[in-house]
């Protein structure tokens, strides 16, 4: 069966820490920075609290890069996560790569910052490639931009 | 309606006129089962039955690719008969009275790049052949999960309003007479969709408060109406998500809050709201459930509202989906009853005529189909390999 | 998991005659003329002895028609299968319809008929929507268009 | 690269730029883990190691959204390093020396339907930017499940050679210094694309020969040669999938028979085949084993012959995959391996480098990734939803 897009994080298993990203055939990439845990190819990654879609590690970009080819999108949605690695919350911009097809793997959805999209800076329902090139959707970053001192 | 192949002597050509030819090159004569007419392709009724249901696929792993396919739930056999394409985050609404179907959709030139362009395409419920693709300018379309309110017919059915986000908010005013875009209404800092009186719309906006318009043959504004602000964002904001019974329209907050608005034309009136915990009659679950899923809510033909659950639901859970549906009596205020579904599901839609059923989005994508009598599972309709069928439309 | 092109019968399960068509989430159609025994719905069904691609009889069309909105492929390739139900070999013509997406039920792939692309009018592996209006490919027919007298 | 949306006011922008005005808004100050620039796009090596893999994806559920992956079997982390589109039953090749990669493909105006263009989209292999997009005339490029023999490249570089059917058969010479189509060939009643010699091609044909045609520094053929019929397409046709080592082409027919055929430019020459099955050494099934699945056959850089057999195969299996892969030595006319597969696979193809793998595509369309020198399996790549990777091009 399909990993889903409101659903994926059940179909990930596990949570940061546990081996394995919970994804079947994606290489795992273990943080080496104490102060940023966790695996950028995991749907528990401490970042993704509020990632709608497939993970940018998983594609050939990073947790806060696209993948060749692909542009980040100026414009998208933030929301804060907390690092459990300092105990802190960053406030997170969910950049979309876009330009090409869907990358198709680590597909992830988590809400936690979520609101509907009469609040779209913090909805991640929207198609955020809609400021790009090109709105064809490939996968999602989840960038640090700020420490959230709120 | 296929174009013969401008190649006049290629053996290959395997045309009606050229097939007595063909057969006796294999050395066949014609058989006990009689020979088949080619091309054939079959149509379907001017007007579909209450039975049926759209089911749209958001095609997540191939965006450009959408889908909508159309479903009869009730079927012993051919449980879809047929589907149109709906590229790139595509909406989607239909007319019963004037057999159309409507996609919103986006398209490049070269695939995935080049040029966008958006259109309205209109097909014929009868043979879903293309009616007419009209451009709809400024590369403005909204592009977000499949949802009912990004593309609503005003009640009257003369108008198609068309939801846009650059991220500037606006409304287009598609006549279906015309078939043409004859106003644009920016709608800003407000958000998607509702019919509201015979000719006029809703949105949501970032204050907690709801705009309205009523429309004059033009689609230009006669008037413009604000609420109060009922939508507390921040604590407990309302799902986008809609049911209607006559002109209230129903909408469920994160925390099972039942709001109604009526969109009867002229001033919205924000209603008293109710709460789904609060009123439980003969539930499984009480404290602690909450409405999670996608299309979470939905309404049968005598007005009850139906409400996708999810037991023991935390924050950040508003959409990982629900294993009951409540349904709830606006006359009453209360849950009347509770159906257990087969397993967690996202989406749900009740659908009408004599063997009304409650279809569920499951979790691997398929709809379950209850009997929504009984409520008993009877079925499943899917394997479309990887598409989501988010966004469930029952006919109307 | 997912069903695979030149494998999908393995996933369809079963033989003409058993109980369902294999495939989960779509509706058996049993025919009632003896002569032509079978699901239409079923990988399995004698007709599609050299068939690939997405049935048809699940998308909206028959073993022999197209869905509605599709157009049927003027130009195809042709084999013969062998009727259960008198015994009989048939000529059978792959037609496909075309014009719109990939169907995506009933993914079936059988290749008794089936020569490499050499032999065009023998193979299937050929998108033969190639002949249409739009090449885009929706599903597959196996019409009859004759009785095997070889 | 990304476009600043229009909008200078809209409080949504959220550009390098305005950052501070925004972390100033949310009343957030700079963090422990650092900021990170955006936007931020990963870059690839201007050459790929040898370890490296294309696995190119059909997209059968969404055939106008092909892929190909660029994917390292060795990576212990990344394992996928990117992907470029790859339209409508595309073919893809590439040049390490001019350090490109070449798709040909297939676009429409609307999606799936409208005007028709075909192109051959050229990309940097170091940033997969487009380089070039080329109209390809004529609306009649071969459209069929993917293959390496549908594309390929001349061996002096030059020319890249395009299989075209419409059922017409042709072949466009591209010209890769001037970036356009110079010549094109027709073949009738021949298919696909061998190369031949430094600046030629051969295709076989329907009488069971093989045609060939040396060029010109024009794509003009030179010379143009016919074989004996050597391919006996009734009783045991060679699969068109090949490998080669130096200018031998292999080829595998139905029932296991290796042929041979020299293809150093000027007459082709039909080597002696040699029987898999009669020449077995350490294998586990012998009599009714068969070649069988879509990318049947492939090469080490030793020039050792790979072929993935299925277990007692019977006529019309011949596509539905093989669980073993025997290593046959084209010197010794033997097998002299055999690698039991962990199932059921489709495709295979074998690695460079110190650390060559063999791969396979399995059943559930994920790759199963072999050591060579000791055939274990290592691991699985893939998770990439409904993609069907049937063509699998190692990095040379």
């Amino acid at each position: 069966m399909f990993p889903l897009l409101p659903i994926a994080r059940a179909a990930s298993g596990g949570v940061a820490g546990d081996q394995g990203n919970g994804f079947d055939g994606v290489a795992e990439q273990q943080s080496s920075n104490p102060l940023d845990p966790g695996d950028p190819t995991s749907c528990d990654y401490w970042r993704y609290c509020g990632i709608d879609g497939f993970l940018c590690a998983c594609c050939g970009g990073t947790s806060h890069s696209c993948p060749p080819g692909t542009h980040m999108s100026p414009i998208t949605w933030v929301g804060t996560c907390l690092n459990p690695g300092d105990g802190k919350r960053y406030v997170i911009s969910y950049n979309d790569c876009c330009g090409t097809n869907s990358c198709g793997r680590c597909l992830c959805n988590r809400n936690e910052s979520d609101k509907p999209m009469v609040r779209p800076q913090a909805n991640n329902d929207i198609n955020w490639c809609l400021g790009s090139d090109s709105v064809t959707y490939n996968c999602s970053t989840a960038v640090i931009i700020a420490h959230d001192e709120g | 309606m296929s174009k013969i192949v401008k190649m006049p002597t290629h053996p290959l050509r395997l045309v009606p006129a050229l097939m007595a030819a063909m057969c006796a090159l294999l050395g066949v004569s014609l058989a006990q089962l009689p020979v088949e007419p080619a091309p054939n392709v079959e149509t379907l009724p001017e007007k579909y039955p209450s039975s049926w249901l759209f089911a749209h696929d958001l095609a997540f792993y191939a965006l450009a690719t959408g889908r909508v396919y159309i479903v009869d739930p009730t079927a012993k056999t051919s449980d879809v008969h047929g589907m149109v394409d709906a590229a790139a985050f595509a909406s989607f609404s239909y007319s019963q009275d004037r057999g159309e179907l409507y996609v919103a959709e986006t398209f490049y030139t070269r695939g995935m790049r080049g040029d966008r362009t958006d259109f309205l395409t209109i097909y014929d419920m009868a043979t879903l052949a293309i009616a007419a693709q009209v451009e709809l300018p400024g590369a403005k379309r909204s592009l977000s999960v499949t949802q009912k309110a990004a593309l609503q017919v005003t009640r009257d059915g003369e108008f198609l309003l068309i939801y846009n986000f650059t991220p500037a908010a606006s409304v287009s005013i598609f006549d279906l007479n015309k078939r043409k875009v004859v106003n644009d209404i920016q709608i800003p800092g407000c958000s998607l969709i509702y019919p509201h009186g015979d000719k006029g719309f809703a949105s949501f906006c970032a204050d907690g408060s709801m705009i309205a318009f009523d429309l004059d043959e033009n689609g230009k504004p006669l008037n413009e109406y604000r609420t109060v602000k009922f939508n507390d964002i921040d604590a407990d904001p309302l799902f986008m998500k809609f049911a209607t019974d006559d002109d209230v329209a129903y909408f469920v907050s994160y925390k099972g809050f039942v709001q109604p608005v009526r969109l009867a034309g002229g001033e919205p009136e924000v209603l008293d709201r109710m709460y789904l915990g609060g009123a439980v009659r003969q539930t499984s679950y009480g404290a602690g459930a909450r409405p999670a899923g996608w299309q979470v809510i939905t309404q049968d033909r005598s007005g009850k509202i139906y409400v996708l659950m999810r037991p023991d639901a935390r924050d950040g859970d508003h959409k990982s989906g629900g294993s009951y549906v409540w349904v709830f009596d606006p006359k009453s205020g209360r849950v009347i009853r509770e159906i257990a579904l087969t397993g967690n599901s996202i989406s749900i839609e009740v659908t009408g005529g004599r063997n009304s059923k409650l279809v569920a989005t499951n979790e691997a994508m398929f709809l379950d189909i209850y009997d929504l009598k009984s409520g008993a599972h009877e079925r499943i309709i899917g394997g479309w390999g990887p598409a989501n069928p988010f966004a469930l439309h029952a006919v109307q």
